[in-house]
């Protein structure tokens, strides 16, 4: 008897499962789990604390927060941000101090580990949340986050 | 058991070995390469120790002397022991496998064997895991140089 | 009785008072080739847009929508693809074989497309072993698994085609005899006699217990058949890669695709057939409109093709011991029962006919 | 190739089939190579290491800091488990005092962590026998799990959320409210994967009494997590040694005694009903407090050997620091879960047909970096 009841048995199992892939069946109209990514451009909101990119905010004097102090470069694991530094004359005390020249970022390079804005005593660079960085050159990658032109704000490295 | 006991019975068993609980949360002992199979199945088959379960098999380069660190655990009586093995022979290294005692140890003491290059004696398939067959050197060990595809900070 | 050659009367009438008998045979093959590959392109990409579309239903995702309306084109747009693609091959193939497989398994294809009545009067070849013909017929294909796999020179490949061997010899048995079951009813395999007795009730009605565990067998047997999954041990793409077709591509792997998407259409066009009536409307409700049949056939085999489809995006596949397990220990003594049952229905005349 | 085939020793009938390093059954870029007769499995042979990336050697260059970042790299669906061990190591090394807020997030994100793992596995498990559409219901699931990961920690796979002394940020406020209507939804789909997977007659028949492990084996291959306990073997490192807060929820550790495929299926099930039920317990007393103690910007471990096991949704994951007094380790090694289970492949599955590996190696659960460090 245990082979008719293998066969009923196996068979309502079967149908179970039918039943449940059958209700999303029906329901499927307003169920999809999946975005229709490039179409939902414009409503697509990353979360605030995304890593998709490291930025420098830029005020509306153009001036930045980082002093050169170079803790991000050392904190961080792949050699993702250099920074090229010189020493100026300072206007205001007309001592000679550490200023950036280029703070050079190596997306390439980049696991997104957060190690270098964990480190940054200023809050000079920052995550940003844009996540569409493909591109057709690798070389695009290497970017300059201190704008042309633009200095320290006043006060920071106190 | 406590790590007292444990010590008392294992140099018991074998005069010729060091003991520490210094700078580590396990009993440490140390013993020479030829002892090392024999205590390793007493540790295995004494009901009274019972390390049945090799949690982890590494190999050290400790600059002189390559080393094998053997991290031992009993599922019943739940006490472990680090068990440490040391060869000076840097150029043909060999220690005896203990992947008949544990069976784990067969892929563990392949890995050691491609990173340091420690021949374990008795071994049923000693060859490299990770590598290619061809490659040349040992990259763990301290005095691994490969110019191209290592970064030095 | 019937025209061996129909279409429709009135255009095998036109041609033939046109033109002398000869030449118009000819023509009217001619003609029936062109509409039976159309159909037959045509069929083989809306169903795989179809169960594009379904299994995302089923999977909680949208599925193919940017191509067309509603990806209408999508299909359309993968055959383009594959038939710009290049046509690789294994080294040390048999060339011959190699390329010779993907026609035994569509022609298999076409061939038995022939004979299925989509209407009274739109059925190509209405001979009068029908049944027997489709059997006979839809068991080529396997040889062309058979030598795909085998010329592939990949080891994956052969065993997918081992497999569809030992597959397929086992579940054309219950295919065949789920059918022959039928057949006690109605008395005749000739596929137009068959719907003409279900003018009386639809057979899965008639039979009822024994048809409907004939159907069930059968459904179970043709899924097999298809090499569609819960039985797709032909390719099980998680054991062997692709199976038969590892090696194939571009226009070569679509043929393949193609057929077998046609043939999982005919296991549930011969089903519809057999069990369902064909093109007859249920109760007779249209019986004054008869070229609505081919609306009421093609609707009962996509709700048949749909079951096979929510089979395939449920069940996990079997082993392949156990596919044999299935057919010769469970399918196989039921079905021998089973024909024994329906016989003594049919003596009986226990049958229900409205 | 040849010299593969060379050292096989083959008898006429058996032939030698190579399964990877792209096949979609391996999950990565395994190899195995197979010597089979028919369907039948003689001898399964791994071939490992097409994604050595060498980080123990990356380890003894970078600081304590940058280590716990490439955790995230090696069992990327227990990231944040990972991440968590390396930061006790380093934070029992400097008898460091984690505040109990930093313990409770660590717990409740750690048991996330398996779930979400769990989830993916048993779509893939699915998938691997042939039932395409559980893996879009388990990703339904885990995607909830990514965006409560997303929001907070900032990444979705590789979170990078722990540093030695505590957590990169605080959780974020709609942390604790995501949580619970997750613990929500995902109860009534457990029942869901039970009724599409679990009871259907043909999974049941393919797993049934195949891939057969033996406690005494279990033990003796170094099994872990999932594999051993469905052998009988407890080896919950969450039970036997706690860490975290784990010594102050009440859980069960999930043990079948079958050991063959099925009963690591059950024991993977059972799990996530006890993961969520530890949530459940720590998710609405989160103690006030610090989220971080501050360490030296650069760390340095006394002199010594540490070692830290945790239990990851693979199984035991070891680390083991020698430190010689420096800022960098001078030896460190990641005792992975996935190396030593998949070192009992061949051993469990010779003699079964290749639906049967499939099978077996779906309940083994291995992700390749993981084993590949």
């Amino acid at each position: 008897m245990s082979y008719f009841s293998d066969i009923y048995n196996g068979i309502k199992t079967l149908l179970t499962g039918m039943k449940v892939t059958g209700g999303y069946f029906l329901k499927s109209r307003k169920g999809a789990i999946t975005q229709q990514y490039p179409d939902n451009r414009d409503t697509l909101k990353m979360f605030d604390r995304f890593r998709g990119e490291v930025i420098m905010p830029h005020d509306e004097n153009n001036e930045h927060t980082c002093t050169g102090c170079q803790k991000c470069e050392i904190a961080c694991p792949n050699g993702s941000i250099e920074i090229i530094w010189d020493r100026g004359i300072d206007e205001e005390t007309g001592k000679k101090k550490k200023k950036i020249d280029k703070f050079v970022y190596h997306l390439s390079l980049c696991t997104m580990c957060g190690l270098c804005i964990d480190a940054c005593p200023t809050d000079a660079i920052k995550w940003g949340q844009n996540f569409e960085n493909s591109v057709y050159d690798r070389t695009k990658l290497t970017r300059v986050l201190n704008k042309p032109g633009s200095k320290v704000r006043a006060g920071v490295e106190d | 058991m406590t790590n007292e006991a444990l010590q008392q019975l294992i140099t018991s068993w074998v005069p010729e070995i060091e003991c520490t609980e210094e700078g580590s949360q396990f009993l440490t002992i140390t013993v020479v390469p030829a002892k090392l199979h024999d205590l390793m199945r007493k540790l295995k088959e004494t009901p009274e120790t019972h390390f049945d379960y090799l949690f982890c098999l590494t190999g050290v380069d400790w600059g002189q002397a390559l080393g094998v660190v053997y991290h031992l655990e009993s599922t019943i009586h739940r006490h472990n022991i680090v068990v440490k093995v040391q060869t000076e022979d840097r150029e043909h290294p060999t220690i005896d496998t203990v992947s008949d005692i544990w069976a784990t140890a067969e892929f563990h003491e392949r890995e050691v064997y491609d990173f340091f290059g420690i021949q374990f004696n008795n071994h049923p398939n000693m060859k490299r895991i990770f590598m290619t067959e061809e490659w040349e050197g040992y990259p763990l060990r301290k005095d691994y140089e490969d110019e191209i595809n290592m970064i030095i900070k | 009785m019937n025209v061996p050659l129909s279409i429709t009367k009135t255009i095998h009438e036109w041609l033939f008072s046109a033109m002398n008998p000869s030449v118009a045979s000819g023509v009217e093959m001619v003609l029936i080739a062109l509409v039976y590959l159309t159909i037959f392109a045509v069929l083989g990409l809306f169903l795989v847009l179809l169960e594009r579309r379904v299994a995302a239903w089923f999977q909680l995702r949208v599925g193919p929508n940017r191509v067309g309306y509603q990806g209408l084109l999508q299909t359309m747009a993968d055959a383009l693809k594959l038939v710009s693609k290049e046509l690789t091959g294994t080294d040390r193939a048999d060339k011959f074989l190699y390329n010779l497989a993907p026609y035994f398994v569509i022609i298999s294809a076409l061939m038995a497309l022939a004979v299925i009545p989509f209407s009274r009067e739109f059925q190509a070849f209405d001979i009068n072993i029908g049944i027997f013909f489709l059997i006979a017929v839809s068991s080529i294909g396997v040889i062309g698994i058979l030598l795909g796999g085998w010329s592939s020179n990949n080891k994956f490949a052969l065993i997918g085609a081992m497999r569809s061997g030992v597959q397929t010899i086992s579940y054309e048995l219950s295919v065949g005899l789920s059918l022959l079951t039928m057949i006690l009813l109605t008395g005749s395999l000739q596929l137009s006699e068959i719907i003409e007795v279900q003018k009386e009730g639809w057979l899965i009605a008639q039979g009822h217990i024994p048809a409907i565990i004939a159907f069930m067998i059968y459904m179970i047997a043709g899924t097999a058949e298809t090499n569609r999954a819960p039985f797709d041990m032909v390719e099980a793409e998680s054991e062997l890669g692709a199976g038969f077709h590892t090696e194939y591509s571009g226009m070569k792997f679509a043929y393949f695709f193609l057929a077998e998407f046609i043939n999982m259409f005919l296991i549930a066009a011969i089903a519809t057939t057999v069990f369902f009536g064909g093109w007859l409307s249920p109760f007779g409700i249209t019986e004054s409109l008869p070229w609505l049949g081919v609306f009421w056939f093609l609707m009962k085999t996509f709700v048949l093709v749909f079951l096979m489809m929510w089979f395939r995006w449920t069940f996990p596949r079997l082993r392949v011991d156990q596919l044999l397990t299935l057919e010769w220990k469970y399918l196989l003594p039921i079905n021998l029962v089973n024909i024994v049952l329906m016989a003594l229905l049919v003596w009986g005349n226990l049958t229900l006919k409205f | 190739m040849e010299t593969v085939i060379a050292n096989n020793n083959f008898k006429s009938e058996e032939y030698f089939i190579n399964m990877g390093p792209q096949h979609p059954a391996t999950h990565g870029v395994l190899r195995l190579l197979l010597t089979i007769d028919g369907e039948i499995i003689k001898k399964v042979e791994p071939d490992l290491g097409y994604i050595h990336r060498s980080i123990e050697k990356m380890c003894e260059r970078d600081s304590y800091q940058q280590i716990v970042h490439l955790t995230d790299r090696m069992d990327y669906l227990s990231a944040n488990i990972n991440n968590e061990a390396v930061c006790l190591a380093v934070e029992n090394a400097l008898e460091l005092e984690i505040p109990d807020r930093v313990k409770v997030i660590r717990t409740i994100i750690g048991e996330l962590t398996r779930i979400s793992s769990h989830c993916l596995w048993w779509g893939v498990m699915g998938m691997d026998v042939g039932a395409l559409t559980t893996y879009f219901y388990g990703f339904r699931d885990r995607e909830m799990i990514n965006d409560i990961m997303e929001e907070t920690c900032g990444a979705r796979l590789t979170m990078n959320y722990n540093v030695p002394g505590g957590l990169m940020y605080d959780i974020h406020p709609n942390f604790v409210n995501r949580v619970k209507a997750f613990i929500t939804h995902f109860k009534t789909k457990i029942p869901e994967y039970d009724r599409l997977l679990t009871d259907n007659v043909i999974f049941q028949k393919r797993t049934q009494g195949v891939g057969i492990l033996s406690k005494e084996d279990a033990i003796s291959f170094g099994a872990s997590g999932p594999v051993g306990r469905g052998s009988g073997y407890s080896c919950d490192v969450r039970k036997h040694h706690p860490y975290s807060a784990l010594d102050r929820v009440k859980f069960n550790e999930c043990l079948e005694t079958a050991g063959d495929t099925f009963a690591r299926y059950k024991v993977r099930i059972a799990e996530l009903w006890e993961s969520l039920s530890i949530i459940e317990q720590l998710i609405d007393n989160i103690p006030e407090g610090e989220h971080r103690v501050a360490t030296n910007a650069v760390i340095k471990l006394p002199k010594g050997e540490f070692y830290q096991r945790v239990e990851t949704a693979r199984g035991e994951l070891g680390v083991y620091i020698i430190s010689t007094g420096t800022k960098n380790p001078y030896r460190l090694k990641f005792r992975s879960p996935g190396f030593s289970n998949l070192s009992l492949l061949n051993h469990i599955t010779v003699g079964g047909k290749i639906g049967d590996l499939v099978a077996t190696m779906a309940t083994l659960d291995l992700v390749i970096p993981d084993i590949d460090r």
